[in-house]
């Protein structure tokens, strides 16, 4: 096996806990995204895209569909002899057992596991953003800055900065200081999640971090500032393209809707840097004689009958005749029925609308006792997967749907299955 | 339960025609139904029954075909041991002869290295999900020599037709073609015998220098051995010339024929492209049609089965049309019962329109 | 995806203390067997064999080296893009976080996983056992008799009876009684650890045991004799071919002594039955000038210029010139250097034996500070891995050899690495 | 680093005969070194550059090939994009044409569908275990048209031999077989350039009706482009003849030559067997030999490469030999210099003996 030069490394041990219902059952990088996407296709396809064959992927939270979706990483060209995809669960062993406490934590954790591979370079990504970048010009940066850590930095409105971890650089890409939310920035680089570290010295810094007890063992709160601390080269590398953190709601929908409005900027049709997922095993989609489909996006296996209008349908979707979805997102196997209307909804996988619904955002007079502001905002509704809703209910926005806290059921939500969607 | 057969499908049919569509691939490399191609439906029949072990007998005309089944690895099939083989002519034998494209020694040597008690040898050019778990046990507890799969096929188009006749199940007659069949059971081209009985028979074939391996080869000799009929009940849709092609493929936009062969518990495996999601965009107009991913579409589209790929562009209409993958339809093209091979271009304004019994044929990569 | 009948569940989880050393690092299916396998290699081997497709691995303790070796399970040709290996650490969700407490809860917390794959039966093996079986054969018995559980056992001298657990069983093989180690046993069927289950049976039987706070949640322990005490039908199914638990020190020296003298009891030149493992990348063995080869196994990679007597060296191990080593085990990449004479001995993975060096059963007048009574036994000695032994020292038989508990050398072990051996 | 460059390798060189060990077999097929087969060598070399994409151009009896080289699976070259293909003389166009078994059409439809801008042509004919990453940036560094890689071989024994001659590193004459060379620099049938420069050349070829492709074709243009030498200081053996490839055998034997060639970091992949290991029972006798897995030795046996699954008998002496796989050496038997191929059974007492120079070649699956 020739030496692997730089190893990836992805954090998809998060409970995703802003997502609510969506991430009940799954992990976050398993939530679908864009019709016949998974989140954490992204990190996967731009690693195999980017050549990098060893691939580990830090699980801790809810792994099984996420797991179960990766397999042996044959979708994504990772089923490797040698190297390729690893699923990195916390263990047991001889000096105790620890589930992961923090990011920089769980790759200390497996500290062995990248020692095997022998690696000059470790990136280290998230599991849960949804961007196209090819990690081995960003690795050049890094190589030709000699530098110890390179963090990847996208340019946000300055008047939203303080919102962001911000890095801080000279002329040079140098960082000089990094700010979790600045009240007063002054820099707009936000930090990506995305960083370059010479294997040696992050390794050093980790069993550093380790013995620090104060420490929360994270990467942005402890790790960089340490480095910096000592003095040692951190770059900013500035990233241009597309870029989203679907970690809340609003935003998880906010780039589904992206693929309509602004479809260049993603551009999932480029053959040049391919979006692997996998395969859904799924004729091609059917659209009925009645059918109206505007501004849309549609995957294999759906069925359409009635009208889908800027919208994200998933693969196995149904759609039934006269119901009418609207800047909605339906996931994989969902079913709207007959004469039923949803606006700005998110349907979990398998959840079954009944007939005559109406939900969403310009639903008038619907029924409030699902509002959760905690989750939702901007009128965006989520039912949860697994569901199966009553006919003729009328639902307002910002409603988050499930059964409640004792997984019973409800005039509205009649029933609700655990789902094993593999 | 675990099968104890091995699965040989013959990838071309010198009987069978397709017009253009096979000038350059084998009948079973022929895309149908919007992502697959003709043999992945018997391919995913074998895989679905638990055979895992599949050679694939190519004649000429193969890039194609290897290049759709690759390593095997779509079908699960690119195992360490067993598998997926593809028998082209050439390697037949271990030494250069001259060539001959319908060489018969490969399949030998192919079986002879097998370990499963039976095989199921089978044309490509049937449309069905099936399974072979029933078809291998009834022939096993018969204990006859070869079961043949048939059915009464009431949609039967072209040629070929092999008409079988029975008594008590025994086939005593069979006929290619007949003009007067005496009987309306039409063998599907799937024969289950024993592996050591087939290469007992290739071992006689070719040292009387025969070269021709099809499943008429074995049914031919029901005289010599007990041959018994299997009735299959599935949807299956036989694709033996242009017009059964053109009709199975607008059968699939019936009610309840995707989710019969699609959408059950097993299904249809095919190579993976990974396009993006296919795209809708305002002022299109779909209806009663198949579309598959990286398809973009703005005109209007009825009746018709869209391959991967396709541009529909805005103002072209497209009715009773089959469209192969990657073709651009661009502004104001009107087509109605045409299929367009692949890489096609159709210019703004063309205006194209065939029947259902002759569709026209646009070839691959054309630019009309 | 073809419906599974059946899917398999190897538990991998446990730290095999009895092996003192040997399972520092690595699990214990992950120990080296019979010059060129691991111990799992048989479990995998025998479900690959038997048309098993989809294979549960459930680790917990040091699973990394085990993780690395299977791999994506391709040597097994487990690596199937439906179904194959997978495996199953444990993991945190909603319900929270739980290591696996038993061998039945280590099965109940993967209950969605087997749901997800739909089986009608599972079957459970241990991952650190010897042998080969078909288990169709087990599972057509198991149809056949319309048993809710099918056990493997297989007869024991009577006079060893009370060394195990022991099934009683009617004519018909339908099990009456379990007795954990029986001080006056009725039968002499002992339990293999391998169990064939009806989930629906299996699958309610390990909610009712996790419901009972009482119980150690253990197949044997508490599934079992809940099954018998609920009327069910309980097949006992007897295996007569070779079987080795290799969970002390004593029985896996034996075991391998097994291969040479017991060749065709295993028979690991069955070419209907191979029993598959990691290809270790290695050149053919190379047999110097002088050297000479009495009744021993070798493997790939190994150079001898001394003698090996009765031995089971493994891959890339070098017996140097004058070295004589003598009913002893040589794991991957073990070192015996010039002069030394090695007698009854196990060497760990890389571990180095310096110059002139005596150890073992044979050797008179041997430092006693390594003997360790709790692990070994009969005159054999260990090794643990990546160690440097010191020229010229005389070790007598019984030692366990390693650094202390602080991880410190002495004037014998001159050196310790922690392995990454893939 | 990432290497942008895909490979070639050539399965087959008419120049080159190892008498009966070829008859049925490409020189890339011919077992080596215990448990290779010869284009193990070249094929790990490319995947341990990183190069992932492979062409392996077949001519004729490619079955022991394509078994050996599977799905590409044992080189980790089993990939959804890219990968292992073997190139044979028949798919390498669509259309079915008068077979050539060197047509070179399907070559260049192959390097057509890469995305490389480099790409490394080699005979398969070269035991060493090489980088190429110095050879492709060294070419794309220098900017000329064609790199060649070169040595100055002492142990050179037997033909072809393309001698070459340079000028400030650029060839300026090249002789095949020269029985006074002008220079000690060999090819060692190791070329880059361009993707699109070759596929240029192929274009011409094929337009003049050329057929033959070997890396001569390229080195040949020496006046029209520019082609620079790179020379080569690994261990390195050609395998030219029977008795190269005796010498080669027995040169593994030698100090230090084991350890360069496989023990380093980069590993020789080749198709995994998984035999036992091999057994040595009383009363063997085993001396400066490689023995493999799967035998079972209870003779004598010295200076001798064997492969795996042979058993060697007792009182049977062994010296100076290569006995190719699952061979039965029964008891008593005696042999010196000989190399017997796979599945051969010599019987007791037999003695057989040749010389270094002159082995005496055993064939396949004979009784002797």
């Amino acid at each position: 096996m020739p030496k692997q030069e730089m190893i990836a490394m992805i954090l998809a041990g998060g409970q995703g806990s802003r997502l609510g219902v969506l991430t009940e059952y799954i992990a976050k990088p398993a939530v679908p995204y864009g019709s016949k996407y998974r989140i954490i296709d992204f990190a996967l396809s731009n690693c195999t895209n980017s050549g990098i064959e060893t691939v580990g992927v830090l699980t801790q939270y809810s792994p099984l569909e996420l797991n179960s979706y990766i397999g042996n990483g044959y979708s994504w060209d990772l089923d490797r002899n040698l190297g390729g995809l690893s699923i990195l669960p916390p263990y047991q062993s001889m000096a105790g057992s620890d589930w992961y406490k923090g990011t920089a934590n769980a790759i200390y954790q497996n500290i062995q596991f990248i020692d095997n591979h022998d690696p000059d370079y470790v990136l280290i990504l998230s599991g849960d953003h949804i961007y196209k970048q090819d990690y081995r010009k960003m690795l050049r940066a890094h190589i030709k800055a000699e530098a110890d850590a390179t963090i990847a930095v996208r340019e946000v409105p300055w008047d939203e900065a303080s919102r962001f971890g911000i890095m801080n650089a000279d002329e040079e890409g140098r960082i000089t200081e990094f700010e979790e939310k600045p009240a007063e920035p002054k820099s707009n680089l936000a930090s990506m999640g995305v960083y370059i570290f010479s294997w040696k010295t992050l390794r050093r810094h980790l069993i550093e971090d380790e013995l620090d007890l104060d420490s929360s063992n994270d990467f942005g709160q402890n790790i960089i500032p340490a480095m910096l601390n000592e003095g040692l080269k951190l770059l900013a590398y500035t990233f241009s393209g597309y870029w989203k953190d679907v970690g809340t709601i609003f935003s998880l929908w906010e780039s589904n809707m992206d693929l309509l409005d602004r479809p260049q900027e993603i551009n999932l049709q480029d053959a040049l840097w391919r979006i692997y997922c996998r395969n859904i095993l799924q004729p091609s989609h059917y659209i009925g004689i009645d059918a109206s489909i505007i501004d849309s996006v549609l995957t294999d296996g759906v069925e359409i009958y009635g009208t889908a209008k800027h919208s994200v349908i998933s693969s196995g979707a149904v759609i039934e005749e006269g119901a009418e979805v609207i800047d909605s997102i339906l996931m994989p196997g969902a079913v709207v029925k007959k004469g039923s209307k949803i606006d700005k909804c998110i349907v979990g996988i398998d959840t079954v609308i009944g007939e005559n619904v109406q939900a969403g955002h310009s639903v008038q007079d619907g029924r409030e006792d699902f509002i959760s502001e905690k989750f939702c905002s901007d009128g965006i509704t989520v039912f949860g997967s697994g569901l199966t809703i009553a006919d003729n209910v009328k639902i307002a926005g910002n409603s988050m749907l499930f059964p409640n806290e004792e997984g019973q059921t409800s005039d509205v939500v009649l029933e609700s299955t655990v789902l094993g969607i593999i | 339960m675990l099968i104890d057969a091995m699965g040989i499908i013959l990838a071309d049919n010198s009987r069978v025609r397709l017009g253009e569509l096979n000038d350059a691939r084998a009948i079973a490399a022929t895309p149908f139904g919007g992502r697959y191609r003709i043999i992945d439906f018997m391919l995913s029949s074998m895989v679905n029954s638990g055979i895992k072990h599949v050679g694939v007998l190519a004649e000429t005309k193969y890039s194609s075909l290897m290049d759709h089944l690759g390593t095997g690895s779509h079908w699960d099939l690119d195992r360490l041991q067993q598998g997926l083989r593809i028998i082209p002519p050439y390697m037949q034998s271990e030494f250069f002869r001259s060539p001959n494209p319908q060489d018969i020694t490969g399949l030998h040597d192919f079986l002879k290295h097998s370990v499963h008690t039976y095989v199921v040898v089978a044309e490509s050019n049937i449309i069905s999900n099936m399974s072979f778990t029933d078809f291998v046990a009834d022939h096993k507890n018969s204990g006859v020599d070869v079961t043949v799969m048939y059915n009464h096929d009431s949609n039967r188009l072209g040629s070929p037709n092999i008409s079988l006749s029975f008594e008590d199940n025994k086939v005593v007659d069979l006929m290619i073609d007949p003009t007067d069949p005496e009987s309306d059971c039409s063998s599907l081209g799937i024969v289950v015998l024993e592996r050591t009985l087939l290469m007992e028979m290739l071992d006689q074939a070719i040292a009387r220098g025969e070269t021709l391996f099809n499943t008429e080869f074995i049914l031919e000799k029901y005289q010599e051995l007990t041959i018994h009929g299997y009735e299959n009940n599935d949807l299956t849709f036989r694709i033996n010339s242009l017009a059964t092609y053109f009709s199975a493929s607008m059968r699939l936009l019936e009610k309840g024929v995707l989710q019969k062969i699609f959408k059950g518990e097993n299904k249809i495996f095919t190579k993976v492209k990974n396009e993006s999601p296919a795209r809708y965009l305002k002022d299109n107009q779909v209806s009663n049609s198949l579309i598959s991913d990286g398809c973009d579409i703005i005109g209007s589209v009825e009746n018709s089965v869209v391959f991967r790929g396709v541009n529909v562009g805005r103002y072209s209409k497209i009715s009773n049309c089959i469209i192969l993958q990657d073709t651009v339809i661009m502004e104001g093209a009107e087509l109605s019962n045409v299929i367009i091979d692949k890489d096609t271009v159709i210019r703004s304004g063309v205006r194209l329109q065939g029947s259902p019994d002759y569709p026209v044929v646009i070839g691959k990569g054309v630019i009309v």
